[in-house]
């Protein structure tokens, strides 16, 4: 393994798809993928500042970072899509609500709405669970529900980071809310359809192969520079076949041909 | 009676402290046996954790906790007995004390990220193991110097005066009687520092370690892989089973880990203390 | 005059002393002037208001009051619950146990003082969140409460075995001489046993306190991550110093205001725990009059 | 009364006290002499079973002390120790104001505001009033060994056992300071039973109504009229057997 | 040959030795004696620099041996506690085998092989040997308290330091012990300089070149040829001072 060795380093969002394509890619290459993780912010901090060859982010480079790294020519190489579905505990799911209008959400995250049964729900209160600011995940769901990144949500109860995280809250409550990726759906958390302009939007992956499904992000490469050698070979890896199947496997959305892929 | 009362209600508070703790070690066992295969232990990660075991990081983890403490324990044990043995009771013996509780409470986090920019932006060290074995010795060294002053002060002056009285140097004393008399507390101390070290997943992240793509350092400028790491991204980004299951598992190792160490300087100590006959 | 111990008495041995201890100094103080100049441009910014304000939204204001608040309140929840806890434990394993079972519970808190923060956040997710919930009918178990407990249950091994240790350096002589007064075991352990060992508990408490106040992912994971003042209930979610670190810090990384924000709240924290260890250091001292 | 039967004491499997039978009649001083390391404080400290916390330390026989067997499972150890004061041979003061370390055996029950009175009366029964009446706020600590010395019998005196156990009291102690004690203690015999430990022979044979020799773990009781020793041709011959230096 | 030159020891502002102006001839042996607390402890201690730990401890004159000014700032503490060996009052010996005890303050130029006779040559010295000899591994803080004021004996004079200083070597020991050391202590005259602190006059007299008498922190020597004190006349007068029982 005296190949080159290559550092990426961002967030664990993106690390799934890059651990496997990582160890695909090492079998028929000399080089070495050191990966690891750090949050979206070190990812880009550490490519900027030379020390890592690919950032990994789950959102774009912000306004502030742009300024603060424009001599680093940050480039960003998309390699995958999320979708991020509106959701609820199972135990609500149960009781009947199946859909909700964006106005709806909108009113329980800004604490207009506090019970379930202004929605048709049981007679409940509701557990509104936001995410961290930063996380791509909030970013494009608000951006959908209230046409603003970084609305404010004065009725939140909790706030959690990490999918497993907000997963794990909202399966644990019998009456919560929450945005979360696709992939960590099960029985106890369950996705509900958002009613937009009479349009009932359906989170289903089909809808998301269609491209019909609006709430998605980007799942990002970054560098400094257009990448060369290796690492062009990687990021190139990750965005061909082999490495679309991956992230297809992690749970994410290929970009490019979606119709060519056959999802979960 | 009263004094009986009181001795049956600490006596159960004991046995409830006992049995609440020994629970948390069932429950690790429960959610970490799924995960025992027999290649658990000397296997390589694969797949994002779907498959394989948990064998190079488990190394590195061990790396990174013994060298952390080989940093720590001198330093520690030098400034406390530069504080308690050559310095007067004064302004700068109680502001040295209280530094080291200052820095006991500062969240480890901030010990990732000022290492992250000492190291990594301003030394561009790269990362790498040693990077992060000094930050965690430098976390832990509160752990480390409480222990270890505590034992050291609690020795009876008079033991200190009979050598004194002997013509034996100040360093022939702390050599032959401190150190010897404050062996339990110094390994008391180690525990503590080699379990904070262990617990410690913000500090390292940033600096010393990786989740995949290396498995053994080559060099000092290698990182190494982790099971605080591993355990903290499976446990956040996992969607599977298999992977959840595995990072519970490798709550197990690391506990068994950390017994390990434990149960080793439990036996080193036994032997000592017997020799020194406190 | 000559009972002052200067540096001029120092053997080659005390000098290499004085430079591991220097090697301490520096570090923490290098720590402690990073934050400093770190957080220099916030504070100039928002000034007081920064400790004072309830608002924290980046890119609008920075205010600090509800993790302050959070912090305090965990903490001193979770030292509540610990201190009587854990000091009856290690009084009864120091004055009554015998030798071969005080061993083992020692044993036992060293082992499970060796539980890593995470284990404890993995499980505190898994279970506390849910008991805390179920127990207090609660809409929600991610509180300032289950943090509390949280904590609580984390620095208690160490407390516990640190304290004892306290208890049971003082020399017997002083145990035999109470005791020949017709003194009993427990009298004899809280009127000259204690008393004694005040400073080596003080120190331990000081360490779990410190702990329970820097822990950062145990308590990010069940406190709710809420940054709002939690007025005087404990069972609504709330943010901790270390907790909001631990969410914000490593996207914020490195520079721009609200970098300089979080750096500001690593300093406070700072000087919480230097009025904290202030106030402790001067109850030894007015113990040990 | 204090009886012993048969009475032995052993540090595993050595026997420091073998086979003692022996009556110890009420307010009567009893001196106890032998070697260092006869069993002397360990006689003593039998007797208010302060040798329960030692882990090898074993007895054997029965020791009664008004009829009642201070070794049965049942005894209230700590009534038992109230009511037999033990002063050390070597003195342990605990690093407190001379003043608390002069009541710390006090019960509770007492007024404290009786505490500055009693506080006087035993220092100066122990003839240590005079050299500490400024300082008792200062931290016992810093007295002389022979001040502290007094302290603790002092201490013990504060409790009002009725048995008194004395290791030495005076092993410390200036002549004068010596000669006040062993007055205090004769008029102390009124009320309590006394067992003094020494080394000074003509000591024991002032102040004692009896004094025993520990030999070999046994006792060769001399019973000795209060007379002066060098009047005494029985006590002569003790000297000779025991005095008998190394030349 | 050590001379005090107006030394004064205080703790804090209460001066124990007050103004001391004094020779002690090499090789002789000295007695100290005075009342408890008067300050014959604190003067050994600072003889040998022992109260460099004590907070509130001050000197003022000067304490010459062989005419180095012990208290001069670049004195080695550590040189001069060798040569000058301190036997405490109150015997502290290590938690550790008496054996460990013995040679606990031997250099470690010393090779371990030479250790087992250096300690019967010194166990034997301090008289303690046959007692122990079998139980040398054994912990020294299961002995008796003679035994272990025996042991701190031998562990200083395993040193072999040039000035002994003994704080009541005696106190704890009975008439036969105390014989053997008095007669030690004689033999080593020749080649030690000796300070001895007791209680006892006739010891005092019995054994010291010298006899001093300490008193509000000053020093009344007595010139006592090497004679009885029963047939001493001056001596009696002394007794007879310093013996004022109260009655
Ligand atoms: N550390 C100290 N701080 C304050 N005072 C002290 C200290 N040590 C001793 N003293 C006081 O100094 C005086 C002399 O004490 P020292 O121990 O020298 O007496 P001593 O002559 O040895 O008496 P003894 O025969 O009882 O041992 C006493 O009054 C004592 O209380
Ligand atoms: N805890 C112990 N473990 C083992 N042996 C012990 C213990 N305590 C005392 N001994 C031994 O028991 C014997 C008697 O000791 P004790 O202290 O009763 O002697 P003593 O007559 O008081 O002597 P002294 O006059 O020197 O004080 C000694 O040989 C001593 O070594
Ligand atoms: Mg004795
Ligand atoms: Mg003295």
């Amino acid at each position: 393994d005296t190949g080159p060795r290559i550092q990426i380093v961002g967030s664990t969002t993106v690390l799934p798809v890059v651990s496997r394509s990582a160890q695909k890619f090492m079998e028929s290459s000399s080089s070495r993928i050191l990966v690891n993780a750090g949050g979206s912010g070190v990812g880009i901090h550490s490519v900027a500042g030379g020390r890592a060859d690919i950032g990994m982010a789950s959102r774009g480079i912000s306004p502030d970072e742009n300024k603060r790294f424009e001599k680093s020519y940050l480039i960003v190489h998309s390699v995958g899509l999320d979708a991020v579905a509106c959701v609820v505990s199972s135990e609500i799911f149960q009781a009947g609500v199946r859909r909700l209008t964006a106005r709806q959400i909108a009113g329980i995250y800004l604490g207009e709405i506090r019970n379930w049964k202004e929605v048709g729900g049981p007679n409940r209160k509701i557990v509104v669970v936001d995410k961290e600011r930063h996380r791509g995940t909030r970013h494009v769901f608000m951006q959908y529900i209230f046409g603003n990144a970084s609305q404010r949500t004065p009725g939140t109860l909790l706030v959690t980071g990490s999918n497993n995280e907000e997963q794990a809250k909202i399966a644990q409550s019998d009456s919560a809310i929450g945005m979360l990726s696709f992939n960590w759906m099960n029985d106890d958390v369950k996705a509900v359809s958002i009613l937009d302009q009479g349009k009932e939007i359906l989170p289903t992956w089909e809808a998301v192969r269609q491209g019909s499904y609006p709430i998605v992000r980007k799942l990002n490469f970054i560098t400094a520079g257009q990448p060369k050698g290796e690492i062009k070979a990687f990021i190139d890896f990750v965005k061909g076949p082999e490495g679309q199947k991956i992230v297809a496997e992690s749970g994410y959305i290929p970009i490019g041909n979606p119709k060519s892929k056959r999802l979960n | 009676m009263a004094e009986k009362m009181v001795r049956v209600l600490i006596g159960c508070i004991t046995f409830l402290i006992v049995a609440l703790l020994f629970s948390i070690l069932g429950v690790m066992l429960l959610k970490g046996l799924p995960a025992m295969h027999a290649g658990f232990l000397f296997e390589e990660s694969r797949d994002f954790g779907r498959a394989g075991g948990v064998y190079y990081q488990s190394i590195g983890t061990l790396i990174l906790m013994g060298v952390a403490v080989l940093w720590s324990l001198p330093v520690a044990l030098g400034s406390v007995l530069f504080q308690t043995e050559y310095l007067d009771t004064g302004k700068l013996k109680t502001f040295l004390t209280q530094l080291t509780y200052i820095l006991n409470a500062t969240p480890t986090i901030l010990f990732g990220l000022v290492g992250y920019l000492l190291f990594g932006v301003y030394l561009d060290t790269g990362v790498s193991w040693v990077t992060g074995s000094l930050i965690l010795a430098v976390m832990i060294l509160p752990t480390l110097q409480v222990s270890i002053r505590e034992a050291v002060e609690a020795l009876p002056e008079k033991y200190r005066e009979a050598g004194m009285a002997l013509g034996l140097s100040r360093p022939t004393q702390i050599w032959r009687i401190i150190l010897p008399q404050s062996f339990y507390g110094i390994v008391t101390g180690v525990f503590l520092g080699l379990a904070r070290a262990a617990g410690e997943t913000a500090a390292i992240m940033f600096t010393a370690t990786t989740f995949s793509g290396i498995q053994f350092p080559q060099s000092f400028s290698d990182p190494v892989p982790t099971l605080q790491t591993h355990i903290l991204v499976l446990a956040q980004e996992a969607s599977n089973p298999e992977s959840i299951a595995q990072a519970w598992g490798a709550g197990l190792v690391l506990l068994g880990l950390v017994f390990l160490l434990t149960l080793t300087a439990w036996a080193f100590r036994a032997r000592v203390v017997m020799e020194s006959e406190l | 005059m000559h009972a002052s111990i200067g540096a001029r008495q120092l053997e080659p041995v005390g000098w290499i002393f004085a430079a591991l201890n220097l090697i301490f100094l520096v570090s923490a103080m290098g720590l402690g002037i990073f934050l400093v100049v770190e957080s220099v441009p916030i504070l100039r910014l928002e000034g007081v208001d920064f400790w004072l304000g309830d608002d924290w939204w980046v890119g609008e204001s920075f205010g600090a009051l509800p993790m302050i608040c959070g912090s305090l309140m965990v903490t001193g929840l979770a030292t509540l619950l610990v201190l009587p806890v854990a000091l009856s434990g290690a009084l009864f394993t120091s004055e009554y146990l015998s030798p071969p079972f005080r061993r083992r519970v020692k044993g036992i808190m060293e082992l499970l003082a060796g539980v890593p923060g995470i284990i404890y956040g993995l499980l505190g997710v898994s279970f506390l969140t849910v008991g805390v919930k179920d127990a207090l009918n609660l809409l929600d178990g991610n509180t300032l409460f289950t943090a509390g407990l949280l904590l609580a249950i984390m620095i208690l091994p160490m407390i516990l075995t640190l304290s004892e240790d306290a208890l049971h350096s003082v020399s017997s002589e002083f145990r035999e001489a109470a005791e020949s007064l017709g003194l009993t075991k427990l009298q004899t352990a809280l009127r000259v046993v204690l008393p004694q060992s005040v400073p080596g508990i003080v120190g331990a408490v000081l360490l779990g306190i410190g702990r329970a106040m820097g822990e950062t992912i145990a308590v990010m994971l069940v406190v709710g991550s809420l940054d709002r003042v939690p007025g005087f209930n404990l069972f609504a979610s709330g943010q901790t110093i270390p907790s909001k670190l631990g969410r914000e810090a490593a996207e914020a990384l490195g520079s721009g205001l609200h970098w300089n924000a979080l750096m500001a709240l690593g300093f406070t924290l700072f000087l919480v725990v230097a009025i904290l260890t202030f106030s402790g250091h001067l109850f030894i001292k007015r113990n040990s009059q | 009364m204090i009886q012993f039967k048969n009475f032995v004491a052993a540090f595993g499997g050595r026997k420091v006290i073998r086979a003692l039978t022996f009556n110890l009649p009420a307010n009567s001083i009893t001196a106890i002499i032998g070697a260092s390391g006869s069993g002397k404080t360990t006689l003593l400290r039998a007797l208010c079973r302060m040798n329960d916390r030692v882990k090898n330390f074993r007895v054997e026989g029965n020791v009664l002390i008004d009829g009642m067997d201070i070794y049965r499972p049942d005894t209230d150890v700590y009534a038992l120790r109230r009511n037999v004061g033990l002063v050390f041979q070597k003195p342990c003061v605990f690093p407190k104001s001379i003043f608390d370390n002069a009541v710390f055996g006090v019960k509770e029950k007492m007024h404290r505001k009786e505490y500055p009175d009693l506080v006087e009366k035993v220092l100066r029964e122990v003839f240590l009033w005079e050299e500490v009446k400024d300082r008792l706020g200062e931290k016992a600590t810093t007295l002389s060994q022979g001040q502290q010395q007094r302290l603790t019998l002092a201490r013990t005196l504060a409790v009002g056992p009725q048995v008194l156990l004395m290791d030495e009291p005076t092993s410390s102690l200036d002549p004068k300071s010596t000669a006040a004690i062993e007055k205090l203690v004769q008029s102390l015999k009124s009320r309590h039973t006394i067992l003094w430990v020494t080394h000074q022979h003509d000591q024991a044979h002032s102040i004692a109504d009896k004094v025993l020799i520990i030999e070999n773990g046994q006792i060769a009781p001399f019973e000795t009229p209060v007379a002066r020793p060098e009047q005494s041709s029985s006590f002569t011959r003790v000297l000779q057997n025991v005095q008998e230096y190394p030349e």
